[in-house]
């Protein structure tokens, strides 16, 4: 295990940018924190979560796929894939973390693989950081998400009032912290960080959610819910919960014609829009409640039942936070959850 | 206040006024109340909430409820009330299906601000004197009520609810001192670099989630251009800076004159853009070339845009007012 | 670096046909001259003009066919409205196969087979009903109805008169919804004829065309008796990806463009009934 | 603001049909000369002009934006210059409360007798926005490569 005191942390900011790009939370304008590439000055958001999740790093909101020319009936395709520099991401929660097992599931290891995804993920260092103050709206212990461990990257982190911990999980997080300005710490050093981490997880309202009613195999028992109705009654059918959300993985392509040449890109998209799966021969899902229902049984079921009862939510609380109305997934799991 | 809104809603409910009641429900915690349809008194009693994080306003839903059979009842707060004229005046609510109850109001709170002062982990609130008392997984904290105001409540243009069928508690007045166009102003005296710096730092962190127009209840086409794929700007992401300027640019210019600043659109947004300083600056430019002008305050007066005089100020008034060169 | 699957290949049309007012069918070969991919009947891959969209297709030739791949579409979006007033020699993009097919190599040998279309649904049969023609040895009879709304709205109609309804083992039965002066064949919606006909409950059917046919159709059947099993079908949903991915397809948790297109009956009742 | 050496502006020039087309016509036929860098873009009245069609030139490409529509009172269909007047009034506040150049933007009401005004004011215009350079705050690099 290595540390280094919290005066010095810009040095080791520096060392690191020196070597990859370091993206790290930050506070913006408004306090809100997101990933953005370290420079001189900025310092590390004291923010739980990022309003953004770190999935953006691999799967940009935004992301050229390619172009084309088009000259009467000629048409031209032109490569426009960027090639990525090794970057590493500071500071990812163990919840966002997780986040990435879920999205590598479909991105990384689903046939035909995803080349965008993978060549950003492949070329990342991920430094997962403990969380000691988690909010009343974290709920990652119902999906197995241990914040005092700082698991599912490639070095592990904790944090006290003087120092920083770390230690390598991988031969890339080893790599990261071989020659960095970091003093060797004993290999217990962060047990009572833990510790009182593990202690505060005890006090928080959500830790105990029920899932035990969705999950692989429950479409039909849920499906025809009459909660479904009621839930989605208010929702505005904005965007907020699937753009702020880190498992949310749906997305659009689109062209866009800017005369000179033709630029097709991918970007996120929601189910909660109207327009999601708008045919011009009809809408299967006719009415907010379907896109609701789509938007909770995706991440409680049908994920679930595509990939071995992994549910698609790592209980980061974004949602819970961010919505304009107040509806989330933890009042659908709560409300589905407790009936009959 | 809750407990004479929950007496009256279910006397309503009871007595057939209606049939059903909009408010708000209780969450899993304090803060986080959402929009609901009550039926039942028994409901009512279990869920219904009105505390300082009662913000949501109910006249959007207004729209597609009053379009049901029955009657609905709504408990409408000052602001919501511009909103609801407003509404009715674009013949988009049927006021003969909806029982209107005014509230008086104080202002709302909002949880993100309680969190920027670094409470953490609430759990519950009350009130003592002028503060919030917050009760934490890390202990008790306190905050002053004025720093958790949402902004529309610090500048608040009006505590008069405009349209009802009864009132709960006093009916206010019109705030014409509010203050609410001093950060307007101050944007207005930069120069017009500062400015562009200040918007594009503020539009660039827009993620098109949609929410401000969504939950504004001025932008109730049926259709938006923005999801229109025809209209050649349906792309869903800011897939560049002129896209993000467009999005907000189109967005207030099209509630322009029918905006009553309920300041809803800054409410929700999940990056804390300051929106509502667009819609601001579209309503006093109005009010200063035009003539002072509310929507929403009452049922009659043509919005600017849609009205006219023949010795109107040319466009090139803008070349010498706001801003230095 | 891997080749995406989201990015196409290059395609060019080297010839249009008008089917019906409302359907063109139109050849593409790759730019090098080839067939573009080998696909299984019932599969369907993503055509795309640039600055106008992407969209699915099902393959309407039969993969016997070795030069080109063809494609039946019906005028109704905005990407077919393009694909409809553009001319031959047009380049365009494609990627593909996608979709599970037919199980022609399986569960498909040594049965009688009833196909069941009605208007544009004939595209995905198209190829399948081909297909099993060039292995006659395989199948055992061969029934088709299609139905259409009028004589002109036939797809294929000089194919299915000129090569099907002269070949031996397979009989073609054509309706169209309204009488016609010129029209001497049956008259009457796909779902009644299919009952009329009084097919054998031993034959494997295969269904497409509009929701409202497809119900009728299924219940007719049910009531003479056939196992769900046996029957299939194609559905159709919005797609952007078609890989499986962009999530919009999804019923319950199988997607269209990557579990099927081809879907048995059996298997959609499993499924919440969202399309 | 540094002006580039040989800059031409795009400019994108609205004429309203009835008046301002009919002026341009004039001063063509009575050969007033105004710059090619002009593109006129016919509109059936001068409150046809929607906001976004401003943006959408610029998001296009055009470096400025003029509006020419009849006199005020003067309007083929009586009215619709005086909502013209108050909508661009307040989108060319609002571009410039964006921080956006104002001058990019303008209108000019040129009736159908007034062919040396129209050339006269494509001149000045262009000179303006010659001066300010090329339009950097509202453009769509996807637009440019």
């Amino acid at each position: 295990m290595k540390k280094i005191a919290k005066a010095k942390i810009d040095d080791l900011f520096k060392a690191i940018s020196e070597k990859e790009v370091l993206y790290l939370p930050v506070d913006d304008a408004q306090g809100q924190a997101a990933f953005i590439p370290w420079k001189e000055g900025l310092k590390m958001s004291g923010d739980l979560n990022t309003v953004r999740s770190a999935k953006d790093l691999f799967f940009p909101q935004v992301e050229s796929l390619v172009n084309f020319k088009m000259d009467g009936k000629k048409l031209e395709i032109i490569d426009a894939k960027r090639e990525n520099d090794p970057f590493v991401i500071f500071g990812v929660r163990p919840c966002d973390a997780k986040s990435f097992e879920i999205l590598d599931k479909v991105f990384y290891y689903s046939e035909p693989v995803d080349s965008f995804y993978i060549a950003r993920r492949d070329k990342s260092t991920v430094v997962v950081l403990a969380c000691n103050e988690p909010e009343e709206t974290c709920f990652c212990q119902a999906f197995g998400i241990d914040q005092a461990e700082a698991a599912g990257g490639d070095v592990s982190a904790w944090e006290d009032g003087e120092n920083f911990y770390f230690k390598a999980v991988t031969e890339k997080g080893e790599a990261l912290l071989e020659g960095l300005p970091l003093e060797d710490a004993e290999d217990g050093a962060a047990d009572d960080i833990k510790k009182a981490a593990k202690a505060v997880m005890e006090k928080l309202p959500l830790r105990d959610l029920d899932l035990s009613k969705f999950g692989a195999g429950k479409t039909q028992e849920l499906f025809d819910d009459p909660a479904w109705a009621k839930l989605s009654e208010s929702c505005l059918g904005c965007g907020t919960c699937t753009f702020v959300c880190p498992t949310c993985q749906c997305f659009d392509i689109k062209d866009f014609d800017g005369g000179k040449q033709i630029r097709r890109f991918r970007c996120w998209d929601s189910c909660m829009y109207s327009d999601f799966t708008q045919m011009s021969a009809g809408q299967p899902r006719p009415t907010q409640k379907e896109r609701f229902r789509q938007r909770f049984m995706h991440k409680l079921v049908y994920y679930p039942d595509m990939h071995e009862g992994m549910f698609s939510c790592v209980g980061c609380g974004r949602c819970l936070r961010k919505c304009p109305i107040h509806m989330n997934i933890v009042k659908v799991i709560k409300t589905i959850g407790e009936e009959k | 206040m809750q407990a004479v809104i929950k007496k009256k809603a279910k006397e309503l409910l009871e007595c057939g006024t209606v049939d059903r009641v909009l408010g708000w429900k209780a969450g899993e915690f304090f803060y986080d109340l959402t929009p609901a349809v009550f039926t039942t008194p028994e409901e009512i009693d279990k869920d219904f909430v009105f505390s300082v994080f009662s913000g949501a306003n109910m006249s959007k839903y207004l729209i597609e409820e009053t379009k049901k059979e029955g009657k609905v009842a709504a408990f409408i707060k000052p602001c919501d009330s511009y909103s609801l004229v407003q509404l009715q005046k674009e013949h988009r609510i049927k006021r003969e299906n909806c029982y209107i109850v005014g509230i008086a109001c104080d202002g709302m709170c909002d949880m993100g601000l309680v969190r920027e002062a670094g409470i953490k982990g609430a759990t519950a609130v009350s009130e003592k004197d002028d503060k919030l008392v917050l009760e934490t997984i890390y202990g008790e904290k306190e905050m002053p009520k004025e720093k958790a105001l949402l902004e529309r409540c610090v500048h608040c243009k009006s505590k008069k609810v405009v349209d009802f069928d009864e009132m709960i508690g006093e009916n206010g007045e019109e705030n014409p001192d509010c203050g609410r166009f001093d950060e307007v102003e101050r944007l207005e005296a930069m120069t017009p670099d500062e400015r562009f710096a200040f918007w594009r730092s503020q539009l660039s962190r827009c993620i098109r989630c949609n929410a401000c127009r969504n939950v504004c209840p001025a932008c109730s086409c049926e259709k938006c251009v923005f999801d229109n794929p025809d209209s050649g700007i349906a792309q869903k992401a800011a897939a560049s800076d002129f896209e993000e300027n467009n999005f907000h640019i189109i967005r207030a210019y099209h509630v322009a004159g029918r905006c009553t600043d309920c300041g809803e659109c800054s409410r929700v947004c999940p990056q804390n853009i300051p929106l509502h300083l667009l819609n601001r600056k579209f309503i006093k430019d109005m009010n200063e070339l035009y003539g002072f002008y509310q929507a929403g305050a009452d049922f009659e007066t043509k919005p600017p845009i849609m009205n006219y005089t023949t010795n109107d100020a040319e466009p090139s008034v803008v070349y010498q007012r706001g801003g230095s060169k | 670096m891997y080749q995406d699957a989201l990015i196409p290949k290059l395609g060019v049309v080297t010839q249009i046909r008008v089917e019906t007012p409302d359907v063109k069918t139109f050849r593409v070969i790759g730019i090098d001259g080839q067939k573009p991919f080998v696909h299984i009947p019932g599969q369907c891959a993503m055509l795309s003009i640039p600055g106008v969209g992407e969209a699915l297709f099902s393959i309407t030739s039969s993969p016997t066919v070795e030069e080109y791949i063809e494609f039946s579409i019906k005028k109704c979006g905005c990407v077919t409205d393009w694909l409809h007033s553009m001319e031959e020699g047009q380049q365009i993009t494609i990627r593909g196969p996608y979709g599970n097919g037919f199980p022609v190599d399986t569960d498909f040998v040594g049965k009688d087979l009833l196909f069941v279309a009605g208007g544009i649904g004939l595209a995905p049969l198209h190829s399948v009903i081909n297909y099993c023609r060039a292995h006659r040895e395989k199948y055992g009879k061969i029934d088709v109805v299609y139905g259409s709304r009028s004589m002109a709205d036939l797809v294929d109609y000089k194919e299915i008169l000129d090569d099907w309804m002269k070949e031996d083992g397979i009989d073609v039965h054509l309706t169209i919804d309204n009488a016609q002066p010129e029209w001497d064949g049956h008259v009457g919606f796909v779902p009644n004829y299919v009952t009329e006909l009084n097919p054998d409950v031993s034959k494997t059917v295969v269904m497409c065309g509009p929701p409202v046919m497809i119900k009728f159709t299924l219940a007719g059947l049910m009531d003479l008796g056939f196992d769900r099993k046996n029957i299939y079908t194609t559905l159709e949903l919005k797609m952007k990806c078609a890989i499986g991915r962009c999530g919009r397809c999804n019923i319950g948790s199988k997607f269209v463009c990557k579990d099927g297109p081809v879907f048995r009956f059996d298997e959609l009742d499993e499924l919440p009934n969202e399309y | 603001m540094q002006v580039k050496e040989n800059f031409t502006p795009t400019i994108v020039a609205f004429c309203c049909n009835w008046c301002s087309y009919a002026g341009a016509d004039l001063s063509g036929n009575n050969r007033l000369e105004y710059p090619a860098n002009v593109k006129i873009i016919r509109i059936p009245c001068s409150c046809r002009l929607n906001p976004m069609f401003i943006l959408r030139a610029f998001q296009r490409g055009a470096d400025g934006v003029i509006l020419c529509g009849c006199h005020p009172g003067d309007c083929h269909y009586t009215t619709g210059n005086y909502y013209a007047r108050r909508r661009m009034t307040l989108l060319f506040s609002m571009l410039d409360y964006l921080g956006i150049e104002k001058e990019r933007t303008r209108v000019e009401w040129v009736s159908a007798a007034e062919g040396a005004k129209f050339a006269q004011t494509m001149n000045e215009f262009v000179e303006a926005v010659t001066a300010l350079g090329e339009n950097k705050r509202l453009e769509d690099l996807r637009c440019k490569q």
